[in-house]
């Protein structure tokens, strides 16, 4: 006789408070439905509201919070923090713009560069958080200083950008039928999402950097390069801020120290809105991607008001946040 | 019917960052919300992919007409040309945007950001008439990198450079706001030891702190140095009352009504200058009293 | 001890020390293959460590490690992994947020030949033939942490069975299970060791060692005591080898006999449950009285307790502490009545690594106390001390991190936790999981002490031996409610056949 | 929180005092800010003298103190909010509502009765308090992950104070209310005061109650501190309160010293250097352990390195990667994994030169 074998339990039904919810696939769920309700919402409101190409819209206009977002995903699921890449993706549009505007470099091999430097410069810092067991938070806080300073150094004021191969893929506007389009970076963008999610989900990576948010103590012992992976992490995060800002220097055909400020504040909340837990390894990729879509429908929202004055812009963006989050916590309660 | 005699205008704000912005906001609304047109207001919250997501709503709700203030000056190719490609005329408020086809907007009202610089620059010239060098000039620019520090800096710099009397020894950011301008002013004045005799500040609400440190470090702001700043609102203008601020250059605000009409033309498809420049002047302490009561921010 | 087998392991004069502790003092250990060979020693004696040496969690401050007679020098797990050494750690140290199967082949996937990506597939299926080998028969998918501390071990044991290793290295792997688990296990090491695979295994519990073990390396504060044949030595030798004096072990303590029923209520609880979690049932305790609780894995042991302590809420039902209904709310409204209770998950819900032995000491007291009636430092210590001397906890001293003691040691504290409460009621879920035999026959004799002053307990225990013998009452649980109850002395045999349901 | 000072044990040797010296918790945040003030003295003469002028001292070193006096005010209740696995990024928000809460009570007025003085702290208190109180419920009772509660304050807060504000800069022409910010005490400026007031009740509340305990029991292992009985729901709610309640005083400082209260642009982006300062001052950002004197310590730092960077006169476009370099700097100097990294260096250059 077996005791476990023929125990009659229900498979995790053990109460464990808030402390750990052992959710799948319902957050992201709850997430999609939310979204839906406000998409459902706006459209009985606005006029305009429910064409194809509003929608598709939110991903041309947020494409590269997207990109940045995935790579934040990785990292807010390592347990880390990555504040840096807003100014990852200022830096990245300035060089590109400096290098093509002015120095005339082909932008295929600036691309090149702009991307290698951003891993390398993400590699770096989590050289610095996992050698020297400094805190993320702050590493990754005087990085963003940095990586803004150094935009700031190569030009102050904003480069227009006017490349004829820069401009005409900017300008490229793939048909999705309906005479609907997407943009290139809004393509670049759904790409990057589908890498990885199946980058977390399939590979040794992605399962390595679960383990780690998870327990990292428990993640080396069971023999997993626990390092070499969240350094991985750090450069994977800024590899796509660095792409993220390839794409928004094609979104505005300029680059600017000041571009993308505060983004990634939005590219957490976007993380976090999609079911990921900031305490790590818990969450998935595409709820990033809906998280994305949340926060691009609250602003659309507000543009298609055209009502509120700038103070109640504010407040409306939190409350619709509120009501949102509250919302998503009593379905994950109820479950 | 008459919903549809009314010309629907989007205009899309950079935000509230400052009373210069409010009381610009607030012409507009006023002119805007007027019978005969019917307004979509859009805060942009100082984020220029918040602005071009308001323009792509604008197109989305089929407006009449566009009216913006672009954060920066570029960046804005790609969305004015879906505005064209909708045949939604597009006009620009405030600040100019860089752009490789000037028919992708139909026309531009606002200040000339560079000028404002050259009008405090000329105004210390003048006020500096007969005074012996050196003067020890300190700057306070505005937030890194934004057009209006970066053009009222080169305004300045292009009239003060060419005279040698005039020496810049500090500048450095406040980014226009009373607290930095403040803090800053009291590095200043501690580096330098006191020794300054001219304050630019790149608007009045940084020149409203640096009096404050200049105060406290026991010495008169508007005497033993002298200060002129940009923008005209009424804070400067009690500061110049009580003789701490020299003069101010205005910046002004109030163009609700000048775009209101030029929307109507523009939509009527009537012919517009392609640049409307707004009346603006320079205003001195002596000038204070008689002038802010009439202050309308 | 002359022995002509080859040798695949060899540890010479293996030294560690922790700040101003000597953890492991030049320690050799041989393991030969085609052997079990069993690690024993008193709490804090140093097994864990001398695990964590061999297999790259430390480094060794000196001596040399030898695998077929060449040196090694792990750096880290993975290292020891690939030279053939597969380990269970004494904590169950897998990942809570990954699913069963994950947690069974990371860092060791089957991938896909096409584009190197994880076949899912094959994992989900080796996973759970790897755990049928257990007969453990559960959903490969959930995340493990939502498995209770026994099945997460079984899980960790699955994944150490399922590395082509060598050598296997496992700490305390039974502490947590039942014994037709150990039996399952003990057949399985069997099988291994006909393979020709070197077993290492720790436990405290002796009959297990003479069931399985070839061999016995003793350690003691330490250092190295002997290595002996298993059979050569009999089992109050090995006793006094590990305890470093003569001890008997035939006078455990007894039950304190039957309440009578004039004794006053402690708690009564009518009807107490919980959907999907508990039947409604029905429990009284007296003022005094050692009520045993017995049941299969899952039967719901854990979740009544869980029930009484206000750790889960009650949906139905009524519960009178001392007479007075009471809804408990939070588990502060338990202690603030003067209930106790000692978790079964203990690095999870007891300790609180990072703080001092004497702060996880007070923690409950000064929790019941609130915040402003702060106990002074002298009290604090004078309060740890004595609890420390009481359940003889092996530390540094009262502010060692408990995250540092010895696996038994932080269980030591948690009980001493909650005694330092004086509780009226105190429920322990497990509380001797872990704990070696001397310091077992300690700590129970302490909490039978407590209970002849009045104080009532409730415990719950894997082991039938240990409740037919301290119960004054046992209640037996099974699928999820009440099976009945047992007077006190009735003898194993019977507890075991109400528990099995016949 | 354990600031354990380095205890002379019995035969105290040479290296024994010096180990526990550096073992002390304060010993690497304290020794950075000295440098960097050395630094500063060596590079500008004038930077560390101190005068007495106008009846109160005057000079850099004071001007830092009472500069940084809002960011130390918040870093210690961020701190707090920390230690109990925290995050509060509306604390700029919270200090912007309060600040024109404040000058909004007072309104035009410009006598000297001490009356709307008090109303106007009340207020910011008061909203303050009540802000903590959101975010509190949201976190611990909703159980929404801090950032994503905070954010909303931190997004609708600037909005709240706008609309209190209509958008303007509102000036405060009322005397009484400027002592806060700018007065001096005993020649000191006043917001030390306010600080040291802040640090000695909330550090006497953690080591002379038992409050201390249970926000470390909290903050390493909250489900553990559950199961003892500590109630950790009200804690978090207090920890948030108090947050916000040093974000609004900071507020009240902040609009004192400028005579104004700016909804858009006050506290801008303090959550960020108060998160920095709470780090550099030692306290694990995951929750658990915490230092509340070393965030006061990291606030001056922060401070320390703004002026310093006025005081130098680095051109404005090159602010930030000095900023930049010196937290890199400050962090790499406490870690330490990097110092033995360089000592091994140092060693291995060492034995080279000798063979
Ligand atoms: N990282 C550490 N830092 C300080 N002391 C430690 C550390 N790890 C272990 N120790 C100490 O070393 C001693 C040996 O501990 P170890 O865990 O090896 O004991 P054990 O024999 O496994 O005991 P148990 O049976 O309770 O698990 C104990 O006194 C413990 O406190
Ligand atoms: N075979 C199993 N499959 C899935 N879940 C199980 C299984 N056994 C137990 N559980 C989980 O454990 C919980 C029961 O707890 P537990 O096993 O601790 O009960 P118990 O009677 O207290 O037993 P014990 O104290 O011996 O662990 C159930 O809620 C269930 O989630
Ligand atoms: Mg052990
Ligand atoms: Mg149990």
């Amino acid at each position: 006789m077996n005791a476990l074998a023929r125990s009659d339990t229900t498979p995790s039904a053990r109460a464990q408070g808030r402390w750990r919810r052992n959710s799948a696939y319902a957050p992201l769920l709850t997430t999609l439905a939310l979204f839906a309700a406000m998409v459902g919402a706006g459209g009985i409101l606005y006029d305009g509201f429910l064409s194809p190409q509003v929608f598709l819209n939110l991903l041309v206009d947020n494409a590269f919070l997207c990109i940045v977002a995935v790579g934040m995903t990785f990292v807010i699921l390592s347990g880390g923090i990555d504040l840096s890449v807003g100014a990852v993706v200022a830096f990245s549009t300035v060089l590109l713009a400096q290098l093509v505007q002015r120095h005339g470099w082909h932008p295929l091999v600036a691309i090149a560069l702009v991307l290698a430097l951003g891993a390398g410069f993400g590699a770096l810092m989590g050289v610095l958080i996992r050698r020297f067991r400094l805190q993320p938070f702050v590493v990754t806080l005087a990085g963003m200083f940095m990586a803004r300073g150094l935009a700031t150094l190569i030009s102050v004021d904003s480069i227009d950008i006017d490349h004829p191969f820069m401009t005409s893929v900017a300008y490229l506007r793939i048909p999705v039928g309906g005479g609907n389009t997407l943009s290139v970076g809004a393509v670049i963008a759904l790409l990057a999402v589908a890498a990885g999610a199946l980058l977390a989900a399939t590979t040794r990576f992605g399962r390595t950097v679960y383990a780690i948010g998870g327990n990292e103590t428990a993640a080396r012992l069971m023999g997993l390069p626990v390092d070499a992976a969240a350094i991985k992490v750090y450069a994977l995060s800024g590899f796509c801020a660095a792409l993220a800002g390839v794409v928004y220097t094609f979104y505005m055909l300029s680059g600017y120290s000041q571009h993308a400020a505060g983004l990634e504040l939005d590219a957490i909340a976007a993380v976090v809105i999609g079911g990921t837990l900031l305490s790590g390894g818990s969450g998935y990729v595409a709820g990033t991607l809906a998280g994305v879509l949340v926060l691009g429908v609250i602003q659309t929202l507000i543009s298609f008001d055209g009502e509120l004055s700038s103070w109640w812009t504010r407040i409306a963006i939190g409350a619709l946040l509120l009501v949102f989050c509250l919302l998503q916590q009593l379905f994950w309660r109820k479950r | 019917d008459r919903q549809a005699d009314r010309i629907t205008v989007g205009f899309s704000q950079v935000g509230a960052e400052s009373e210069w912005r409010t009381a610009n906001t607030a012409s507009v609304r006023a002119a805007l919300e007027a019978p005969g047109f019917n307004l979509k207001f859009s805060d942009a919250q100082q984020k220029q992919e918040n602005q071009i997501k308001a323009l792509r709503s604008f197109i989305a709700q089929r407006v009449d007409v566009i009216a913006f203030s672009p954060v920066v000056e570029s960046g804005w190719e790609t969305v004015l040309r879906e505005a064209k490609a909708a045949r939604i005329p597009v006009v620009l408020t405030d600040r100019a945007v860089k752009v490789s086809d000037d028919s992708l907007y139909a026309t531009f009202i606002g200040s000339d950001f560079v000028e404002e610089g050259r009008k405090a620059a000329r105004w210390l010239l003048q006020d500096s008439e007969g005074k012996p060098g050196p003067m020890r000039v300190v700057e306070l620019q505005g937030t890194v990198g934004s057009a209006p520090a970066i053009d009222r800096m080169k305004g300045f710099h292009e009239i003060i450079d060419a005279d040698p009397r005039f020496r810049i020894v500090r500048s450095q950011s406040g980014d226009f706001t009373r607290a930095k301008g403040k803090e800053v002013m009291e590095a200043f004045l501690k580096a330098e030891d006191g020794k300054i005799d001219v304050l630019f500040a790149h608007n009045d609400d940084m020149a409203i702190g640096a009096i404050q440190a200049i105060e406290e470090a026991g010495l008169k702001p508007g005497q033993d140095i002298r200060i002129v700043s940009i923008d005209g609102v009424r804070g400067a203008f009690e500061a110049m009352k009580a003789g701490k601020l020299n003069a101010t250059v205005e910046c002004n605000p109030l163009f609700g009504p000048r775009l209101a009409e030029l929307v109507r033309d523009v939509h009527a498809g009537k012919p517009v200058p392609k640049r409307v420049v707004v009346e603006e002047g320079v205003f001195v302490a002596s000038q204070a009293a008689a002038e802010l009561p009439k202050r309308k921010y | 001890m002359p022995s002509t087998s080859p040798v695949v392991l060899e540890a010479r004069g293996l030294g560690k020390r922790f700040g101003a502790t000597k953890a492991l003092d030049r320690v050799d250990l041989v393991l030969r293959p085609g052997e079990v060979h069993a690690l024993m020693g008193q709490n804090g004696a140093g097994k864990s460590t001398l695990i964590k040496l061999l297999t790259g969690v430390e480094r060794p401050d000196q001596g040399e490690l030898r695998i077929d007679g060449r040196p090694i020098a792990p750096e880290s797990p993975l290292q020891a992994q690939r030279a053939g050494i597969s380990t269970v750690y004494q904590e169950v140290n897998l990942c809570p947020n990954l699913s069963v199967a994950e947690n069974l082949y990371a860092g060791r996937y089957p991938r896909r030949r096409l584009l190197g990506t994880i076949d899912w597939a094959l994992v989900r299926r080796g996973a759970r033939e790897l755990l049928r080998q257990l007969h453990l028969d559960i959903d490969v998918d959930a995340p493990l942490g939502s498995f209770p501390v026994a099945i997460q071990q079984m899980v960790a044991i699955a994944r150490a069975l399922g590395v082509s290793a060598r050598v296997l290295i496992l700490d305390e792997p039974t502490s947590s299970l039942d014994e037709s688990e150990v039996r399952e296990l003990f057949r399985i090491l069997a099988q291994l060791r006909e393979r020709g695979m070197a077993i290492l295994f720790v436990t405290h519990f002796l009959d297990q060692v003479y069931a399985v073990s070839d061999r016995i390396t003793v350690l003691r504060n330490g250092r190295l005591v002997g290595e002996y044949v298993a059979a050569e030595l009999p089992q109050p030798a090995l006793v006094s080898a590990m305890v470093g004096r003569e001890v008997r072990l035939a006078e455990p303590v007894e039950a304190a006999g039957p309440a009578r029923a004039d004794v006053p209520l402690v708690l009564d609880a009518q009807g107490l449950g919980l959907r999907g979690k508990l039947h409604p049932t029905d429990l009284q305790i007296h003022r005094g009285e050692m009520l045993g609780l017995g049941g299969l894995l899952g039967s719901g042991r854990t979740e009544l307790a869980r029930l009484l302590f206000g750790l889960d809420r009650a949906k139905q039902g009524r519960l009178r502490i001392e007479s007075e209904e009471v809804a408990l709310h939070h588990p502060a409204d338990a202690v603030r009545l003067g209930l106790a209770m000692c978790p079964e998950e203990r690095k999870t819900e007891g300790i609180v690594a990072d703080l001092s032995v004497r702060e996880n000491i007070v923690l409950a007291l000064q929790a019941r106390l609130g915040w402003q009636r702060f106990l002074s430092r002298a009290k604090q210590d004078e309060l740890a001390r004595r609890l420390i001397e009481a359940l003889d906890i092996k530390a540094a001293d009262i502010e060692t991190p408990v995250g540092l003691l010895s696996g038994g040691n932080q269980q030591k504290v948690v009980l001493a936790r909650w005694l330092a409460t004086d509780p009226k009621l105190l429920i322990l879920d497990e509380p001797t999981r872990g704990i070696d035999i001397a310091a077992k026959q300690n700590l129970m004799a302490e909490v039978v002490r407590r209970a002849r002053e009045g104080m009532a307990v409730l415990f719950i225990s894997a082991e039938v031996e240990e409740l037919a013998r301290l119960c004054d009452r046992i209640a037996v649980m099974r699928g999820r409610g009440k099976a009945g109850e047992l007077p006190g002395g009735c003898g194993e045999p019977r507890v075991l056949a109400m528990i099995a349901g016949d | 929180m354990e600031t354990t000072r380095p205890h002379t044990s019995p035969p105290p040797s040479r290296w024994e005092r010096v180990r526990a010296w550096l073992a002390w918790p304060l010993f690497w945040p304290l020794l950075t800010l000295a440098l960097l003030l050395l630094g500063n003295g060596l590079l500008n003469p004038g930077f560390l003298s101190l005068q007495w002028r106008d009846g109160h001292l005057y000079g850099n070193l004071v001007d830092i103190a009472n500069r940084a006096a809002p960011l130390a005010l918040v870093s210690l209740g961020m701190t707090l909010v920390i230690a109990i696995r925290g995050l509060d990024i509306s604390v700029g928000a919270v200090l912007a509502i309060s600040a024109t809460a404040a000058a909004w009570t007072i309104g035009p007025q410009q006598g000297d009765g001490l009356v709307p003085l008090f109303l106007a702290i009340a207020a910011a208190l008061a909203i303050g308090a009540l802000c903590g109180l959101w975010n509190g419920v949201l976190v611990a009772t909703v159980g929404m992950q801090p950032i994503v509660a905070t954010l909303i304050l931190m997004v609708a807060g600037r909005g709240i104070a706008q609309l209190l504000s209509g958008g303007q800069v509102l000036t405060i022409y009322y005397p009484p209310y400027a002592f806060l910010g700018k007065g001096f005490l005993l020649g000191v400026p006043f917001s030390l005061f306010v600080v040291a007031c802040a640090f000695v009740s909330l550090q006497g509340l953690l080591r002379r109650t038992a409050l201390g305990l249970f926000v470390r029991s909290i903050g390493h292992n909250p489900l553990a501190a559950h199961v003892a009985g500590v109630r950790a729901r009200a804690i978090t709610i207090a920890a948030y309160v108090t947050c916000a309640l040093t974000a609004s005083v900071a507020g009240l400082l902040v609009s004192s010293n400028v005579s104004s209260a700016d909804a858009n642009n006050a506290g801008l982006l303090l959550e960020l250097d108060a998160i920095l300062a709470v780090a550099l001052g030692g306290t694990a950002l995951g929750g658990g352990r915490f230092h509340l004197a070393g965030s006061l310590v990291g606030a001056l730092i922060i401070q320390t390195l703004t002026t310093t960077i006025y005081a130098v006169g680095v051109p404005p476009q090159v602010n930030m990667v000095v900023k930049a370099l010196l937290v890199f700097a400050v962090m790499l100097l406490q870690s330490p994994e990097f110092r033995a990294w360089v000592r091994t260096l140092t060693a291995f250059h060492g034995r080279e030169r000798q063979s």
